[in-house]
């Protein structure tokens, strides 16, 4: 079964088109990597992906839900996002920050401390995320993907600001999600990471993809 | 997660922002007692005239703080928070329901210690049997804290939708308003206080249900 | 027992001592039993004023020295100044009530001025701990303790500035206007409530610097963090 | 650039980004109605009780609101543009009084929009001759705009910041709003007018003043 | 002369220390590189040496100017700063954005469209800050710099987000400042760009500065 399947799907922001005829498929296991420059619309075609953007026009399909439609609630907690800014609550620690995604997601609490070590980050569990720095808050964001376990894992520049070491967390989200037959996209700009994290590359222009 | 689960675990995040921040307890609390003190200042001293706005004013500020209340920073998401809310696959009823339990605890604590104060800054003619009012003003509180959880909601993400907050809350806020207020007016004639505590009852029912509707649109357009 | 143990041992027998002289003390003609509640309240209050004064004033050295103790100083005698600030209204407002009939008067401007200056250290403190770390924290607050404390005059002489309830300072220049053992009593309690606030201010200070201490020896912010590791953490 | 250039390059920035959201027009403003408009609803309605307040109610909301427009989001700077206007060598003063000067335009017009709604809900007596209380009025925004400008400096970046900033610059309005209210109540005995219009101009004066002394302070510890 | 000098420079933010015992020199035309894991104060640093976080310990100055003093105020418009998040106000269009630095900085303000049209957001001139990708953000925040050609030059993590084109942005930025004489400090984990934009690469651990 395809993970995901946009079918000449195009999308617009007031009356600005920014994705045009994009037609993507991904595949049971498949680690897919989307290149392209600055203001293209990777970021939107993840959102797209994610289910949180309905597209305007075209048909779509992730995890066998129809995007757009009300199926998609169901799926949604199969997919996990890692976007530009990580998601954290800057008043909460760490630990605070992923103890509430394992309240909400229904995952055992002691696997926080757990996720927390696997980052690296056991020691500065209990530091408010304001008072951390770049890439210890990026790594937290991280930690919540290894946290929820999603089939669908979505990666948005997932390696900046990580330090060299770091760049495993990212390996091991998308081994996991493979492993447990799901697949991973990752956007990059970063050609290294594009070729250690995926196994297929296309690059868009002009709002819609190439292979 | 269940949804009362849900409901209690926002609610509960929302506590422990506000223990850390002290946002509600050390700063708008005092804010509060301010704003209490200037009407006195503004007018030309006369207690007379004092006694009588003094409950009046104390709705005033209730209603005002409320929404700042509702609206505070520390309960406030950005997008990306909306997004990881959204994928975790949370019921957004659930989020405001918890939010506005959060919220109606903390506005109820700051109208329980407006109260006092507005009684000794006023000392207004409080009828006797007054504390039977509590029951439609900790109603009211609940109330003021779904139309400001409300227009939190209606306020997130696109800047434009903006405007819809003061209009919503307007026309949603003035039911409890009269019907705190007039609860105390009341209670002179006997009886007198049961409609109006209907009034706020009916109110509050009112805004949880439209909440239940717009709840998922809401979260679907914020983005 | 260290020293500030003794002061705060002290403090507690002289406020004691105090109390037993307040019952005992002549007591005024017209108000009776409740110009006792003078030996509470006009101590608390002048050490309110104190007190920020010493805020400022700590505020200052901060900004010429940039040591931690004076903003401790600052903060910590902050604290205290509320907390008497907060008892000279209770116990004036208990007074009034009983001698003015009127718990609360806004034609007082004393009352008024007190209140509000009651809310601004609340604010300082709100400041202080809404800031995210305690440098921060000090470089804000030391600034509106220096100007907040413009308020303890305007307190002060708000009574001769305009009519009111109060009546003026009853230690003057041309003499005090009340009887010698009832003054000398409420001089005593100030004497005490003074001894009282330097034990607490030493006492709060010296746990503000063991919190910071605490902090001080732990390892360099940046050594909390670690290189990932999968293999030695097994997945629950 | 220039002092007087930087003021009102900050002013002109702070007014364009005001075009572009409508976050006092649109949002301010119509909440402000809605205070004025629940003090009617929470009394009963006794109209010679309210022609008595109003204008109270007036310096109230004025008061209340200031402090929300010079607090307004649109001219919030986050630690990223502080650390950017710093290295570009900014006056913080000069940041401060382009700042004020936006906000007074704006506070101006909201009271310019309030006061008539004002009579409209309160039918108060005003004194004939009326309009000269206008001069300590504008003077009065000008003041209330560079307390909350001054408050805003003081509590930039942190959480909580619109009671916070309030609560502890609320003492500096407090002459504003004596000023202007008794300004209007004292029309009657003639030239009693003066003596308020100048509490409200050295007021402003005191503020302008202590805006200079701080605002490096403010700048280097708002970090 | 030295552009800038650290002498057991040590940082403590609310009695945590973050820098201990740092010791650099910056050279005149140098182009230094900082590397280091995350967390450990490369960021923190980068503050101390534009003069923004006063040092609680240790003597340094830059520019010739002693930090800590007030005479850094004279040299801060010397200072230019691209940090994790483009310092962009979201309401105002990219070029209104960069108009409001050129009338502060006293550049004419026709240079903006220049730099616009350098790093390729001519065409995007108008679109409102918040409404770009990031990387159209990034590219704004370096042309920033590109408008008022600051002496020393400090770059936190600027090619993250940037596309494979954009990064000759920050070389060209580099390339400016060393030609009039300054310095420039590239603070990154991109080992390539470490390789391309520095001489000279220190490392930070524990606080600490090594070369
Ligand atoms: C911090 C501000 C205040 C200061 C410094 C202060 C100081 C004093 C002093 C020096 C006296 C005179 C004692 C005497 O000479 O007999 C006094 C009396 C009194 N104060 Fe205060 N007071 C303050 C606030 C208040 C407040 C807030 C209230 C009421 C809420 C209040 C109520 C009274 C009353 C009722 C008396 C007795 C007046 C009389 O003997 O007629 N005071 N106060
Ligand atoms: N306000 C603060 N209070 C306490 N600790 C802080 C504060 N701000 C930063 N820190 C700590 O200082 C350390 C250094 O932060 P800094 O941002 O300089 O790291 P960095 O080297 O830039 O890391 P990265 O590579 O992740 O960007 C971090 O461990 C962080 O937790
Ligand atoms: N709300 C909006 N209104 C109008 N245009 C928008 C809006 N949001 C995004 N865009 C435009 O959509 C385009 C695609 O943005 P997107 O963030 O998807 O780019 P991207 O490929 O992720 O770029 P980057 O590599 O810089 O992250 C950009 O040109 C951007 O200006
Ligand atoms: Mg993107
Ligand atoms: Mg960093």
């Amino acid at each position: 079964m395809a993970i995901a399947r946009l079918d000449d799907i195009s999308l617009t922001i007031g009356s600005v088109p920014i994705l045009r005829r994009v037609e993507l498929e991904l595949s049971e296991g498949e680690r897919l990597g989307i290149a392209g420059p600055n203001g293209v619309g990777k970021t939107t075609l993840l959102m797209v992906l994610a289910s949180l953007l309905p597209p305007t026009g075209g048909q779509g399909s992730v995890l066998g839900a129809a995007l757009g439609t009300p199926d998609v609630l169901a799926i949604r907690p199969s997919i996990g996002l890692s976007g530009h800014d990580p998601a954290l609550y800057d008043q909460l620690t760490l630990a605070e920050n992923l103890d509430h995604v394992a309240r909400l997601a229904g995952v055992a609490s002691g696997a926080v401390d757990v996720v927390l070590d696997q980052v690296g980050l056991a020691e500065a569990a209990d530091r408010k995320a304001a008072a951390c720095s770049e890439g210890m808050r990026r790594r937290t964001d991280l930690a919540r993907l290894l946290l929820i376990r999603p089939r669908l894992v979505l990666l948005d520049e997932a390696h900046a600001g990580l330090d060299a070491d770091a760049r495993i967390i990212v390996d091991e989200i998308g081994r996991r999600a493979v492993a447990d037959g799901g697949a991973v996209v990752t956007v990059t700009h970063d050609a290294d990471a594009l070729r250690s994290q995926a196994d297929r590359v296309v690059t868009m222009t002009g709002g819609m993809v190439r292979s | 997660m269940s949804f009362w689960g849900q409901v209690i675990e926002f609610a509960r995040r929302d506590l422990v922002a506000e223990r850390r921040t002290g946002e509600v307890v050390a700063i708008v609390m005092p804010f509060g007692a301010v704003a209490l003190m200037t009407l006195p200042f503004a007018l030309t001293i006369d207690s007379a005239l004092l006694s009588r706005v003094g409950p009046a004013m104390f709705w005033v500020v209730s209603l005002l703080f409320a929404m700042q209340i509702a609206l505070r920073h520390s309960a406030a998401d950005r997008p990306e928070h909306r997004a990881m809310l959204s994928l975790l696959g949370i019921d957004p009823f659930a989020r405001l329901i918890g939010r506005a339990a959060s919220s109606s605890l903390l506005v109820g604590l700051f109208m329980a210690v407006m109260f006092p104060l507005m009684v000794v800054f006023y000392s207004p003619d409080l009828p006797p049997g007054w504390p039977s009012a509590l029951l439609p003003a900790a109603l009211a509180a609940l109330g003021l804290s779904l139309v400001g959880t409300l227009a939190a909601e209606v306020t997130a993400g696109l800047s434009g939708r903006t405007m819809l907050a003061p209009l919503i809350v307007a026309p949603l806020a003035i039911p409890l308003l009269v019907g705190g207020s007039q609860a105390l007016e009341s209670l002179p004639d006997n009886g007198g206080i049961l409609p109006w505590t209907l009034l706020v009852a009916a109110t509050d029912l009112a805004l949880a249900v439209a909440g239940a509707v717009v709840a998922r649109p809401l979260e679907e357009a914020a983005r | 027992m260290t020293k500030i143990q003794v002061m705060l041992g002290l403090a507690a027998v002289a406020l004691a001592g105090g109390l037993v002289l307040a019952l005992n003390a002549p007591i005024d003609a017209l108000q009776g039993e409740f110009s006792r509640i003078m030996h509470l309240h006009v101590p608390a209050s002048w050490l309110a004023f104190l007190a920020f004064g010493v805020t400022a004033v700590a505020s200052i050295m901060w900004r010429i020295r940039r040591t931690r103790a004076w903003d401790r100083r600052a903060a910590a005698s902050a604290e205290i100044g509320v907390l008497f600030t907060a008892l000279s209204l209770a116990t004036g407002s208990l007074w009034g009530g009983a001698v003015w009939g009127t718990y609360w008067d806004w034609a007082d401007p004393r009352i008024a001025t007190t209140a509000l200056m009651f809310f601004v250290y609340l604010g300082y403190l709100a400041l202080r701990s809404a800031s995210p770390d305690a440098e921060s924290a000090a470089a804000r607050s030391s600034i509106l303790g220096i100007i907040a404390v413009v308020q303890v005059p305007l307190v002060y002489f708000s009574v001769n500035m305009f009519r009111s309830l109060h009546q003026g300072q009853s230690i003057r220049p041309d003499g005090a206007t009340m009887p010698g053992g009832m003054l000398v009593a409420m001089l005593v309690n100030v004497g005490v409530f003074t001894l009282v606030y330097f034990a607490l201010l030493a006492a709060r200070t010296d746990v503000m610097r063991q919190e910071e201490a605490a902090r001080a020896l732990e390892p360099a912010a940046g050594e909390a963090v670690r290189p990932p590791r999968f293999d030695e953490v097994p997945d629950v």
